[in-house]
């Protein structure tokens, strides 16, 4: 939690922390390459790249840009799949039947593929490798909600608010909904540390956001090639980032399915 | 036995329910599950129907198509001088409001996201007759079931016990000053203690709004108790319907069948009932001629081949079987 | 008086649960001879259930759970056993039928696997063998063509038919005790019948003895030697299931047969209740936990815990103003 | 099976959609830079890229439905299927062998774990489990290439050996690359089978089988796994389809030549048929094994059997 915190604090206030450079590669050409971390009070407290940038402030940016990425393709992803979700739980039939063949197409092509392809044709930016992520989340948040939806929906409380008089929006929106939304958001959290993974690991290969712009997954991608062995703190500090931050939203996350999820709400 | 047919039907009579050859099918894999087979019962204002059967004898869809939740797969079904079948879905709506639903499980009857004093007037709610000043109209409705406003008003459902969330369903239904209550087991999830307060609510409700009611169980005792008329369920299909005085002269073998499986515990001897054979056969496909006839002691060749129709053997009971006469009073 | 079977001498269960200790139950004796058949009633939290296994051994002292007081089966304590010595003990000496037969069976393994690995598992014989006694097994709870149930899958057969083959497992390997924890709540009325009256047949037959859990004080009735009243984790009354009905001691007992609706009522009779509901278990009333529900409590009884008392009829009464005969006015 | 086919021909829609908006000339790929404009129209021509979209796709899914994928456009030109065909064994042998590593590191830590509810076991097990699924694959892979080959010198990093060359050399390079593989989802099948575990043996046949006096290990074989391992099964199922696809990272971490670096290298060409063809072929293995395994339950539950025969 602490943690938390302290990277979207960190991510937030990037721009006013006095950190090193962390994307002037030019200017990076007047300071040492590959500096060994030097510890609170140094010049570089964890160290330089190849290219002398600072690894503290790329590590701060990098945050930056994993974590919006992440936030913006999980805002996106649950607000779509999970009103799809919910429409095509509650209304049944050949809608239904339409948006599950749809979901399982998505599904079916493997996530990393599906960026690849993706990349290839949108322009890495922030933007593009957002939309494209949230093409990852919709199929998964489509289904919860729509399973959430069809056993809420057969609820006794749905039956006994419909012998009241009441109409299908307003089951939809005043019974249904409340009880969906709170599982649907859990998942939300889970993805988020999904998707930073993904967009780790896009960026790892190559083909999500571009050097110099750093991001935690090119950060590691610079220890490939015989550089770890003999500067290992530029791939441990951007490996600790992701998992802590990773760790956290899965903790987060967990929490949130106990608490939220009304089958385990009980024990 | 369980056969169809309308002469316990009551025409001459101020009716507030009238239902007529109520048929209630569903699919179930290939098959077809036939839950009700050509039900038919009415209801006289301020009279208290009892409909008894076991599990899977189509008691409880009969008393969700009299609501039209879902709609019978056909036969017809008025409230008062409106035929619900067929209606538009907001006229449909409307007249639902005049009958209420209590349900047998009365903690997942209720939204558990919403609290107790939302949960009594959403009815209202639906309805916009928010006239009155709401707090007061909350307090009142739940004093009126026995619950102290001070103690539940702010509670959400699974902060109160069964029996607690009972009262509030059932006030939540007479909020709408409904004429007909159907109540679906409404007991029987509950301990026994409980549930003789739940019945002495209910039978209080009862005379106070003169409502007419449907009360659905499986436990006889239960329904003699608070019905003025039984009428008896086997397999979708119609036993027996009798005045609940005279409950115990019951001349349908199921419905005796039914009488001697009640174990009583004042009277400890009665073990000694004539021994029963078999279960209940499968709704997808239910035995030809008289439903029972499986497990029936009495059952003949006819009764595989015809149905039996209601007849009345005595003044006001109504019986579906080929081998039973109007025994002479004796 | 022969040497009993089994003797509860002030068994006490506790969870400890993160909202704190749960009493469920809470101090409580008895024994059972040979071939008597014991009836433990009360209603859900009464601790009937939790009693049940806790003679048995199922629950036992561990991190959540803390078991004191002792339980002797054949003379031996349950509870100082080691756990491969106390598995030994059920199946021969102890065995258990379940409320739901439709969860107490694995849905994933067919009947006659159930009934084979118990036998080899305490029998150590061929499985030629252990086929052979469970057809037999099978045929002696009445369950026709046995050969061939032996093959199917529990879903494949009725809730009567289930509750049999669990019944059949239970006396695989001749038990001297058979602890049955409501096994019949879950079945249909006319089922229920059947089955109570199987037990008591095969109790008979065997001259083993029973221990017969159940809210249901009709099942008991009839099919019980002595009866043992449980209210909130403690008896409230024991004795010799007839009289004890027909004249209840205790207020309780008393005011529970009164809350069941009786056949022999007429219509809209209005029946007694027992206010409020049974006691948080987790914060039981001092003194007598039925007092804040009782109508004919003191001050007395808010503070000091009655202790069980011996009154006239073998019957013992944990009560400060009992009903007895004299207050009856007999 | 109508669905499953539904499926399929979305995802060749989409692929092929796709892949036509990729920006650059696919002539381009072919001939390389600084010919003609003239050769660079003929070999557009040749391509079939002159004609209308639909009447391109409506040819590339004539050809797929008779096994041809088309030729790949960069050199070396062999077919698709062919380059698919030798990229495909990699992949699934990886799938399979981590899948299989997967499950025996996951089977015993679950039980141990349920059996142990709540108590030191369970919960060191669930603090590594949920460490583990915190890390990023590469992340696994690059920690235990640190540790196994550069810092205990067990394995070297060679050429990937073809199985039919070389069992052992073949299983030998392959194990690291499972290992990470198998580390990711053994993780999140022992937490999957954990859960279900837990709650099976609160169920009642459970009590009763311990009533009966079977002895716990027996309980946990016999009674409670197969009742417990559906939604393993399902996620079990997911995987393969998913990992032959989802290898891409292990496959470029530890330079082997499965789907995913086909996938990779074809993308960054621009070498459109290869990428059609290969995401063709992985929705194909993620639906057969989605529908292999609707098939199994049967087998696990005879419950479900009615409905299928």
């Amino acid at each position: 939690m602490t943690w938390l915190t302290l990277i979207l604090g960190a991510a937030l206030l990037a721009p006013l922390l006095p950190l090193g450079n962390h994307d002037d590669s030019v200017a990076g050409l007047t300071q040492p390459v590959f500096a060994a971390p030097g510890g609170l009070g140094a010049a570089h407290p964890l160290g330089t790249n190849n290219y002398g940038l600072d690894v503290l402030a790329r590590a701060v940016y990098g945050a930056r840009t994993s974590v919006v990425i992440a936030l913006l393709a999980v805002l996106i992803g649950t607000a779509v799949g999970g009103l799809v979700g919910l429409v095509s739980g509650f209304v049944r039939g050949t809608t239904d039947r339409v948006v599950g063949i749809l979901a399982n197409a998505l599904l079916a092509v493997p996530p990393l593929i599906l960026l690849i392809a993706l990349g290839t044709v949108l322009d890495p930016s922030v933007r593009s490798i957002a939309f494209a992520l949230s093409l990852l989340t919709i199929p998964s948040m489509v289904r919860l909600a729509r399973a959430n939806t069809i056993t809420v929906a057969q609820r006794e409380y749905v039956l006994a608010a419909r012998a009241l008089g009441a109409g299908r929006v307003r089951l939809m929106l005043r019974e249904v909904l409340p009880n969906v939304v709170l599982p649907v958001l859990s998942l939300s959290v889970v993805m988020i540390s999904v998707l930073v993974v993904a967009e780790a690991s896009l960026s790892f290969l190559g083909i999500g956001i571009e050097q110099p712009q750093p991001t935690w997954g090119n950060m590691i991608a610079e220890g490939q090639g015989g550089v770890m062995q003999e500067h290992p703190y530029i791939v441990v500090v951007p490996g600790i980032c992701l998992f802590l931050t990773v760790f956290s939203f899965n903790l987060l996350g967990e929490k949130a399915q106990k608490r939220w999820d009304p089958r385990s709400a009980k024990l | 036995m369980a056969g169809s047919g309308t002469a316990h039907l009551r025409p001459d009579a101020e009716r507030v329910v009238v239902v007529d050859d109520l048929v209630v099918e569903y699919p179930a894999g290939r098959g077809k599950v036939h839950a009700v087979s050509g039900l038919s019962l009415d209801l006289l204002p301020g009279e208290t129907l009892g409909i008894l059967g076991e599990s899977g004898c189509g008691k409880s869809s009969a008393g969700r198509a009299v609501m039209q939740l879902p709609s019978p797969t056909s036969g017809s079904v008025r409230l008062g001088d409106v035929e619900l079948t067929g209606l538009r879905a907001r006229r449909m709506r409307a007249a639902r409001s005049r009958m209420q639903l209590v349900l047998q499980d009365p903690v997942s009857a209720l939204n558990p996201r919403r609290r107790v004093k939302d949960l009594v007037v959403e009815g209202l709610e639906i309805w916009g007759w928010g006239t009155r000043e709401r707090d007061t109209f909350v307090d009142e409705l739940l004093s009126s079931v026995g619950l102290d406003p001070e103690t539940v008003r702010e509670r959400r459902p699974h902060e109160l016990s069964g029996g607690q969330c009972q009262r509030v369903c059932i006030a939540r239904s007479l909020a709408l000053d409904p004429d007909v209550l159907i109540c679906d087991e409404p007991v029987s999830s509950l301990d026994v203690s409980v549930q003789a307060q739940i019945l002495n609510l209910l039978e209080r409700a009862r005379e106070r709004l003169r409502l007419s009611m449907i009360f659905i169980a499986h436990d006889i005792a239960v329904v003699k108790n608070i019905s003025d008329r039984v009428l008896v369920m086997y397999l979708g299909k119609t036993c027996e319907v009798l005045p609940s005085a005279s409950l115990e002269a019951a001349l349908h073998p199921y419905t005796r069948l039914l009488l001697a499986s009640v174990p009583d515990a004042a009277d400890a001897g009665g073990a000694d009932a004539p021994a029963v054979v078999g279960e209940l056969p499968s709704p997808l496909a239910p035995p030809s001629g008289c439903r029972f006839r499986t497990r029936c002691p009495l059952a003949t060749e006819r009764c595989t081949i015809e149905e039996p129709v209601l007849r009345e053997v005595r003044p006001g009971q109504f019986t579906a079987c080929h081998h039973v006469d109007a025994p002479e009073e004796s | 008086m022969s040497t009993p079977l089994l003797e509860v001498t002030d068994l006490r269960t506790v969870f400890h649960t993160p909202r704190g200790d749960v009493h469920a139950v809470d101090g409580v004796s008895f024994s059972l001879a040979p071939g008597e058949s014991l009836g433990l009633v009360g209603e859900s939290g009464s601790g009937k259930s939790v009693l049940g296994r806790t003679v048995m051994g199922l629950i036992g002292s561990g991190a959540t759970t803390t078991v004191s007081g002792s339980v002797l089966l054949g003379g031996r304590s349950v509870h100082d056993l080691r756990p491969a010595e106390r598995r030994r003990l059920w199946g021969p000496e102890v065995a258990m039928v379940f409320q739901d037969p439709m969860t107490s069976l694995n849905p994933v393994k067919r009947v006659g696997t159930h009934l084979t690995e118990t036998l080899r598992r305490h029998l150590r014989c061929s499985r030629a063998d252990a086929v052979e006694r469970g057809i037999d097994l099978l045929r002696q709870v009445g369950i026709p063509e046995p050969a061939r149930r032996m093959r199917q899958y529990p879903h494949e057969l009725s809730g009567g038919m289930r509750q049999r083959v669990v019944i059949a497992t239970a006396l695989a390997c001749d038990p001297r005790l058979l602890i049955a924890d409501e096994p019949t709540t879950a079945l249909d009325v006319t089922v229920q019948k059947q089955i109570l009256d199987l037990l008591a047949s095969l109790v008979a037959e065997r001259t083993m003895a029973m221990v017969l859990v159940s809210h249901d004080l009709g099942a008991v009735a009839g099919r019980t030697d002595r009866v043992q009243v449980m209210y909130a984790g403690r008896t409230v009354e024991s004795g010799p299931t007839r009289p004890v009905f027909a004249a209840p001691d205790h207020p309780y007992t008393d005011a529970l047969l009164a809350s069941i609706p009786r056949l022999g009522n007429p219509p809209h009779t209005l029946l007694r209740t027992i206010e409020g509901n049974p006691p948080d278990m987790g914060r039981p009333p001092e003194g007598c936990r039925f007092a804040p529900r009782c109508g004919f409590a003191s001050a007395r009884c808010a503070e000091e815990q009655p202790v069980a008392a011996v009154v006239p009829g073998g019957r013992e009464v944990a009560c400060h103003h009992p009903i007895l005969e004299v207050s009856r006015g007999r | 099976m109508l669905e499953l086919a539904a499926v399929l021909f979305l995802v060749s829609i989409g692929v092929f959609l796709l892949l036509s908006l990729v920006p650059g000339d696919p002539a381009v790929a072919v001939l390389g830079e600084g010919r003609t404009p003239q050769e660079y129209a003929a070999m557009r021509h040749e391509l079939g890229l002159d004609q209308p979209l639909l009447a391109r796709y409506g040819d590339w899914l004539g050809g797929v439905l008779h096994g041809d994928l088309g030729t790949s456009l960069v050199p070396p030109q062999t077919g698709v299927l062919e380059r698919i065909g030798s990229a495909l064994p990699v992949s699934l042998e990886l799938a399979v062998l981590g899948l299989v590593l997967a499950l025996l590191i996951a089977l015993p830590l679950a039980m141990w774990s349920a059996y142990h509810q709540g108590g030191r076991a369970d919960r060191a097990i669930s603090a590594a489990t949920f460490g583990l699924l915190s890390m990023p694959s590469f992340l696994i892979g690059i920690v235990l290439i640190a540790l196994l080959v550069d810092g205990l010198g067990l394995f070297a990093r060679n050429e990937w050996v073809r199985i039919g060359d070389s069992i052992g050399g073949n299983l030998h390079h392959a194990f690291l690359p499972a290992l990470t593989i198998a580390l990711m989802e053994a993780a999140m099948f022992t937490r999957i089978l954990r859960g279900d575990l837990v709650t099976t043996l609160h169920e009642d046949f459970i009590l009763a089988a311990r009533a009966r006096g079977m002895s716990p290990l027996r309980i946990m074989l016999s009674d409670a796994l197969r009742p417990s391992s559906f939604s393993l099964v399902t996620v079990l199922g997911l995987s393969i389809g998913r990992l032959v696809g989802s290898t891409v990272i292990v496959e470029y971490l530890f330079a082997l030549p499965g789907m995913g670096k086909l996938v990779i290298d074809a993308a960054n060409q621009g070498n459109y048929p290869v990428v059609q063809g290969a995401v063709l072929v992985i929705a194909l293995v993620y639906v057969a094994s989605n529908a292999l395994i609707d098939r199994s339950y049967g087998l696990l539950d005879p419950r479900t059997r009615r409905a299928h025969a």
